[in-house]
């Protein structure tokens, strides 16, 4: 095991600002399976995170954790957000806190049209961007806001799905898997948008497949493998190392 | 408050083991030291009373009960001794049976089968009851009356309707004084003839068990007999709570009259839809429509409310009877708990008594003595004039009360009024009668 | 065919009631995920509101009357309501007649606070417990709060008629131009139907148009999610409550008149309205009421007599008959979603 | 022992020491003391006892095991008691034929059953049971009156043909027996104030719930009971593997109605009667109950919950008003109707209404059901023999 190199050293760290958002020493279980075993990381204030990995590697039980989702169940570990601890909380109240996940498969609310599943997410305090400025963003989930959600397209889907975050004032925004399945023209689309909201301040953690569409627009990368941080390091280290991502990424 | 000072076969057996000498330490007593089960020993006997406390009978129940603590009041020389000093047979004095207290256990038989005789074993096992009574319908009637065969001891059946309990169903030990489904249609016959003639048209809503054949049966063959036409007969489910489902087919039918064979819940209910239909507004054949329901009871009449007036059917007995027994038992049963009794209670105590009296004239407590005390016995002064426990299927044959809902009752018991006392001829069957054959009251079995 | 169309008459009230009571069942099933054996005792309360109502209005004092006798021979002691003292016989007599329709005034209140209790108190307690403990509590509870009534009201059915004015029933057949008096529908009937139909259109209304409503929609689909978006389902789930025991209550007053309140009617009503919320499809509430008036209606044609002559006993098996084959054929039910009350 | 661990060795030992000793134990208190009320020590109450014991080990073979909840349970009891019944009117008193039929009906009737149901899960599975064993109740009740005998309940009588056996003995129907002994014989033993009761027909069911018992924890210990586990805990895990679970669920489901039936059986051999309502959803509802209440998923769980259920029908609703007077005779007038005035409403035909309240109170401050009442006492105490001890004596366990 010795031949291969360690990436995992936090190097850059220091060099930095105090962390933003930080998860530490985080464990957490499916039932009897042992799925997130010990990650640790961190994100400065408007960066976007690569969370990377294979499949299985643990990054969605990751997002969920800290989205404080009922399963996989937290047995140890802490997570910050701009000075609250994000552990001890229910997953609304981790979400009035200012954390918002954006799910894999975007979980737009059946049988609630685009509007109402926008107008949900500014029912409680605090509110992040009118609905106005959303459609004027996203135009075409304003021509559909009387469309049930879960009829539009799955590109508009995961616009409304991000659209559904920014509604709420957020600190940082969790998206699992946002370009999976979707043409290339669309992807192109979110980065753009991803960009508009890094620009507002927005701290961003992406948790993707393609991880050279990810990297693309991140700033740092967090590798998991096997429920634990394999590297961490700038998204840049990456993309230039080819020998890393064949260890860990399968490309 | 009066303190019954109960004890249990507890007193008893204590007794009895004292007197075998304390000295020895464990008795094996075998069933067989006794001449027969539960034979009392010390200076009371135990009855058991299996009424239903809980379920849709449970108030049916409780005046059952009521019945039965005014009977063993006066059993032990208690209150003004109710039928005591009308009842034909002299020999009860107030002493108890036999000189022995009378106590009792009570049951909950929740109107089912199984837990009716879970409960009679357990008073017949735990108690010693030597003798078991109640039950508020003919499923749990027969289900009791059967058990009670096989374990030796007296059954006197409750408020049971159907033929089968003295029919096929019948049981050495087992006696029933409460009247039957065959005797309400001979008794109910003649007077519906006579009040809407005889050319009528029936349509019969039949509750779909035992009981509700044998009425159905009964009442079909008697009502022909007169001229009726029995146009349609439908089952309707016991779990039924709605019946309007089967009430508007009678609507398209050219029925004039309909026969309502429910009982309880099942009754008030097809009662109050059949009313709401507008059914006894119509004119068919140019005759006024008619609703009848073979079976009253006034529990049930009260559930019904204003929809009873002016219906048809039979009673086993009302506590407006002008004879001495009704009149000395009304008056005792109403002093005691502030309201008139119900058939059932009638049917309950008269049982009890009946039950002391064939003990106290047999001498024994012995079921097969007791069985031979009651078979064949002629009695009067119970309210439905005299009377004949007939051996050959242990039914009571007596008078039957055929009964009309009134139309200005002055208080909420006072429901039904007596239409015709029908003679006690007119209703007697012979034994082996086709709606009830095919039973057999086998031997007395003293339990051992 | 007029036969057929009685039969469709018929189903509508039981459907009606079954509908009424689903919804309720629904509700509570789809948003806390609880099975509520207790919700046909809350029907069967509601119903006795109408029964408490019809006591209160009746409170009497009582007259001798010296020219006629009780049962033992004495003086009669007429019993004559306040009501009926103080506003008259007229007057009072309307109010008494109309005590079911008043009573659901009281109803609200009551059952409200009813729900209000009964969440607070121990549902809430078991929302992440499994499903058979809920089954144990809430029939414990039902076996108590039917037990209160008994002991209070005694277990024979206790007769609540409704206003006169709806004594009658009205002639379908006079208005199609057929025979008179071949199809006729009792007025309470109809009156209950409608209700049924508003309360069913109220509820739907509310959940469609009001805030709170597509709160508890998204909830009803995915709790998680709307948890996700700041919202503490959990605290809004007394106000869910409440309306579906208010439901359920109303539904049992305007039901007395048509069969006699007794204690245990509420059980009698429980198992068929959980086979018709399951054939209507978990968690949708739309299914729940189409289901309720489709067996309803079901339930009364198989009671014909000529098709009891044809499948003997099949009036006592339908509704059973029918879940076993929509759940066979649709394992959601008619409109059930995927993911629903299947752990 | 018998290829137990030593755990479960020390279980059964125990519980064939509570079967065998249980005349003793129900009668806890001298026959004419105020509370001999609350002995429980006759045949029937005892037989019942362990039937529904069998019945409630069947139940919670499926769902203690599967967490497949049946609503329709009772349907293979009744069933069971019919075809019992049958063997007995056409082949013998002996009550090993109507046993043995007995299991095979239930089995077969919940082969058909559980295989149709068995196609779904969840409450979805719940009310296909129900619906099946609703409509066993209803058919029973009304339509198929010519096997079932209806409302009545179907019974011997004394023109039974009986085969293997006489018709009638002297006018009376003969007894069921096991080779000539007959169930309903007993033996008493009086031993100062108290009386104890040993029958017949007790024996022989105690001695098979024994047998249902141990049955019952060679399932829970093999690799059958870990599969029918896994099932439990992740079905969709299990079917991703390729495995198919559904043998497996529906072998668990056909042992339990075999369980069903063999209590259905055995309450035949007990009192030759099988009524329509032993299929009500009700009595299915009451196994249900049963195992929740005693801890489902535990061995000796349901057994207690039957116990406790049957207890308080047995029990609790004979104690009348003039019993409670009598009990509480001792006060002054007033106090004492007051006392008896409080009390009444729960006891006699309030039996109801206090088994509501203990429903609640078990699943509210017992969630794991009695089992877990009876660890928090078994801690309660260990922990007190502990401090008691010097630490470290905790490893002085007692030996077999």
């Amino acid at each position: 095991m010795n031949d291969r190199p360690d990436f995992s050293k936090h190097a850059n760290h220091a060099a930095t600002a105090p962390a933003y958002f930080s998860v530490w020493d985080l464990h957490a279980y499916y039932g009897e399976s042992y799925i997130v075993q010990g990650v640790s990381f961190t994100v400065h204030e408007g960066e976007i995170l690569a969370l990377l990995g294979r499949n299985g590697a643990g990054k969605t039980s990751t997002l969920r954790s800290i989205a404080r989702l009922a399963s996989p169940q937290v047995t140890h570990g802490e997570i910050w957000l701009d000075h609250q601890h994000l552990h001890t909380m229910a997953s609304h109240e981790a979400a009035i806190a200012g954390c918002a996940l954006v799910p894999e498969d975007r979980r737009i609310i059946p049988g609630l049209t685009v509007e109402e599943n926008l107008k949900l997410a500014q029912i409680v305090e605090p509110v992040g961007w009118s609905l106005d400025r959303l459609y004027e963003l996203f135009p075409r989930l304003g021509e559909r806001r009387a469309q049930e959600g879960t009829t539009l397209s799955g590109g508009e889907q995961q616009m409304l799905a991000i659209a559904r975050a920014l509604a709420r004032d957020i600190k940082v925004l969790l998206l699992d898997e946002p370009y999976e399945g979707l043409a290339p023209v669309i992807v192109r689309e979110i980065e753009k948008t991803l960009m508009l909201i890094k620009e507002q301040g927005i701290t961003t953690i992406i948790v993707e497949q393609n991880a050279v569409a990810a990297l693309k627009i991140s700033d740092r990368a967090v590798i998991l493998e096997g429920g634990q941080v394999v590297f961490d390091g700038s998204a840049k280290e990456v993309l230039d190392n080819a020998a890393l991502r064949a260890e860990y990424l399968a490309i | 408050m009066s303190k019954t000072d109960l004890t249990r076969r507890g007193v008893m057996k204590t007794g009895a083991v004292a007197g075998a000498g304390l000295a020895v330490p464990t008795i094996f007593t075998a069933r067989s030291a006794s001449a027969f089960v539960n034979e009392p020993t010390g200076g009371s006997v135990t009855l058991g009373f299996n009424v239903p406390q809980t379920g849709p009978y449970a108030d049916e129940g409780a005046d059952e009960l009521r019945a039965y603590e005014l009977a063993v009041e006066h059993l032990n020389g208690g209150g003004d001794g109710g039928m005591l000093s009308t009842f034909s047979s002299k020999t009860l004095d107030g002493t108890g049976i036999l000189g022995k207290k009378v106590e009792y256990v009570t049951g909950d038989t929740q109107t089912k089968s199984d837990a009716a005789r879970a409960s009679a074993k357990s008073m017949i096992e735990k108690d010693g009851a030597i003798m078991i009574t109640g039950g508020s319908s003919s499923g749990v009637a027969v289900a009791v009356q059967a058990l009670c065969q096989e374990a030796g001891i007296i059954f006197m059946a409750g408020l049971t309707h159907s033929n089968d309990t003295t029919g096929k169903d019948r049981k050495a030990n087992g006696f029933r004084h409460f009247f039957n489904s065959y005797m309400s249609g001979a008794a109910l016959a003649p007077v519906l003839a006579n009040a809407y003639g005889t050319d009528r048209k029936a349509y019969h809503l039949t509750a779909d068990y035992n009981w509700g054949y044998t009425t159905e049966e009964a009442i079909t063959s008697a009502t022909e007999a007169m001229g009726w036409e029995t146009v349609e007969t439908v089952k309707t489910p016991l779990a039924a709570t709605d019946f309007s489902a089967y009430i508007t087919p009678v609507l398209q039918s050219d029925a004039d009259v309909l026969v309502l064979n429910h009982y309880g819940g099942n009754m008030v209910n097809s009662l109050t839809n059949a009313v709401q239909f507008g059914l006894r507004d119509r004119i068919v054949n140019g005759k006024q429509f008619e609703i009848v329901v073979p079976l009253y009871s006034r529990l049930m009449a009260r559930g019904a409310g204003e929809n009873v007036k002016g219906i048809f059917g039979s009673t086993n007995w009302h506590w407006s009877l002008q004879d001495e027994g009704s009149k000395a038992f009304t008056r005792s049963f109403g002093t005691k708990y502030g309201f008139p009794p119900s058939q059932a209670a009638h049917t309950c105590y008269v049982q009890t008594l009946l039950y002391a009296d064939a003990v106290q004239r047999a001498g024994s407590f012995n079921p097969c003595a007791v069985v031979e005390a009651l078979e064949g016995f002629e009695f009067d002064g119970l309210g439905n004039g005299p009377t004949l426990y007939r051996a050959e299927d242990h039914q009571c044959f007596k008078d039957v009360l055929v009964v009309r809902g009134k139309e200005n009752p002055t208080s909420e018991f006072d429901l039904l009024e007596i239409v015709e006392i029908t003679p006690v001829a007119q209703v007697t069957y012979p034994h082996d009668h086709p709606q009830f054959a095919g039973g057999a009251l086998g031997s007395c079995n003293p339990g051992v | 065919m007029d036969a057929l169309l009685l039969q469709v008459l018929n189903g509508l009230d039981k459907g009606s009631a079954y509908a009424l009571i689903a919804l309720g069942l629904t509700l509570i099933f789809g948003t806390l995920g609880v099975v509520n054996f207790a919700h046909g005792a809350l029907f069967m309360l509601g119903a006795f509101c109408a029964v408490t109502m019809q006591r209160i209005l009746t409170l009497s004092y009582e007259v001798v009357d010296e020219t006629r006798t009780d049962f033992l021979g004495n003086p009669l002691k007429v019993d004559v309501p306040y009501v009926q003292s103080w506003f008259g016989d007229s007057v009072g007599g309307g109010i008494i007649d109309w005590a079911v329709p008043i009573s659901l005034l009281m109803a609200v209140p009551v059952m409200i606070f009813v729900g209000f209790a009964m969440e607070r108190g121990l549902i809430k307690h078991f929302y992440k417990r499994p499903h058979a403990d809920q089954i144990l509590v809430t029939f414990g509870l039902a076996i108590v709060l039917q037990e209160i009534i008994k002991y209070f009201y005694g277990a024979n059915p206790i007769p609540t008629p409704a206003p006169d004015a709806f004594a009658g029933s009205f002639d379908f057949g006079a208005m199609l131009g057929m025979q008179a008096g071949s199809i006729i529908y009792p007025y309470w009937r109809l009156v209950y139907f409608f209700f049924a139909l508003a309360i069913i259109g109220g509820v739907f209304a509310f959940l469609q148009f009001t805030t709170f409503g597509m709160v508890v929609r998204a909830g009803m689909a995915d709790r998680e999610t709307v948890g996700l978006l700041g919202i503490d389902i959990d605290r809004r789930f007394t106000i869910m409550f409440a309306i579906a025991a208010v439901v359920a209550g109303l539904a049992g007053v305007m039901y007395a008149p048509i069969n006699s309140p007794n204690y245990h009617m509420g059980m009698d009503f429980l198992v068929l309205s959980f086979v018709v919320v399951v054939v209507g499809g978990m968690g949708s509430l739309p299914g729940a009421v189409a289901a309720g008036f489709v067996l309803g209606i079901l339930e009364s044609f198989a009671s014909m007599a000529e098709v009891v002559a044809f499948l003997p006993g099949i009036n006592q098996i339908i509704i059973y008959l029918v879940a076993i084959i929509i759940l066979l054929t649709r394992p959601r039910g008619l409109m059930g979603r995927k993911g629903v009350m299947e752990d | 022992m018998l290829g137990l661990n030593r755990k479960d060795s020390l279980l059964f030992v125990v519980v064939i020491c509570l079967t065998m000793f249980a005349p003793f134990l129900l009668n806890p208190f001298p026959e004419g003391s105020e509370l001999a009320q609350f002995n429980a020590g006759y045949p029937d109450l005892m037989q019942r006892f362990v039937i529904f014991g069998i019945f409630a080990i069947g139940f919670n073979i499926l769902f203690g095991l599967t967490g497949y909840l049946s609503f329709g349970h009772a349907a293979f009891l009744g069933v069971g008691s019919y075809a019992g019944v049958w063997m007995m009117k056409l082949l013998t008193m002996n009550v090993i034929p109507a046993i043995l039929i007995s299991v095979v009906v239930a089995g077969l009737f919940s082969v058909l059953v559980g295989y149709i149901s068995l196609r779904r899960s969840g409450i979805y599975f719940s009310i296909l049971t129900l619906a099946f064993a609703q409509m066993s109740f209803s058919l029973a009740y009304s339509v198929l009156t010519p096997i079932t005998n209806g409302e009545t309940g179907l019974q011997l009588s004394l023109n039974d043909p009986r085969i293997l056996g006489v018709s009638e003995v002297d006018g009376s129907i003969p007894p069921a027996n096991l080779f000539g002994l007959s169930m309903r014989d007993s033996t008493e033993l009086a031993m100062g104030n108290w009386l104890f009761t040993f029958n017949v027909g007790y024996y022989l069911s105690a001695v098979v719930m024994l047998i249902a018992f141990y049955v019952a924890i060679r399932i829970f210990r093999s690799p059958f009971g870990m599969m029918l586990r896994a099932v439990k805990s992740n079905q969709q895990r299990l079917n991703y593997t390729g495995l198919n679970t559904k043998p497996y669920t529906l072998a668990a489901f056909v042992i339990s109605g075999m369980y069903a039936g063999l209590a259905g059986g055995l309450m035949v051999a007990m009192d030759p009667l099988a009524g329509a309502e032993r299929m009500q959803w009700t009595a299915s509802g009451e196994v249900v109950l049963m195992t929740i209440l005693g801890g489902a998923g535990t061995l000796i769980g349901p057994i207690l919950g039957a116990g406790f259920i049957k207890y308080f029908e047995n029990i609790f609703s004979k104690i009348n008003e003039s019993i409670l007077h009598q009990w509480f005779a001792f006060l002054p007038d007033g106090l004492e109707d007051a006392l008896v005035f409080m009390v009444y409403p729960f006891i006699g035909k309030g039996w109801h209404l206090t088994l509501g309240i203990m429903f609640m109170l078990v699943v509210i401050f017992l969630p794991g059901g009695l089992v877990e009442g009876g660890q928090r006492l078994g801690r309660l105490f260990r922990r007190r023999r502990k401090t008691d001890t010097k630490p470290g004596a905790g490893a002085t366990e007692p030996a077999e």
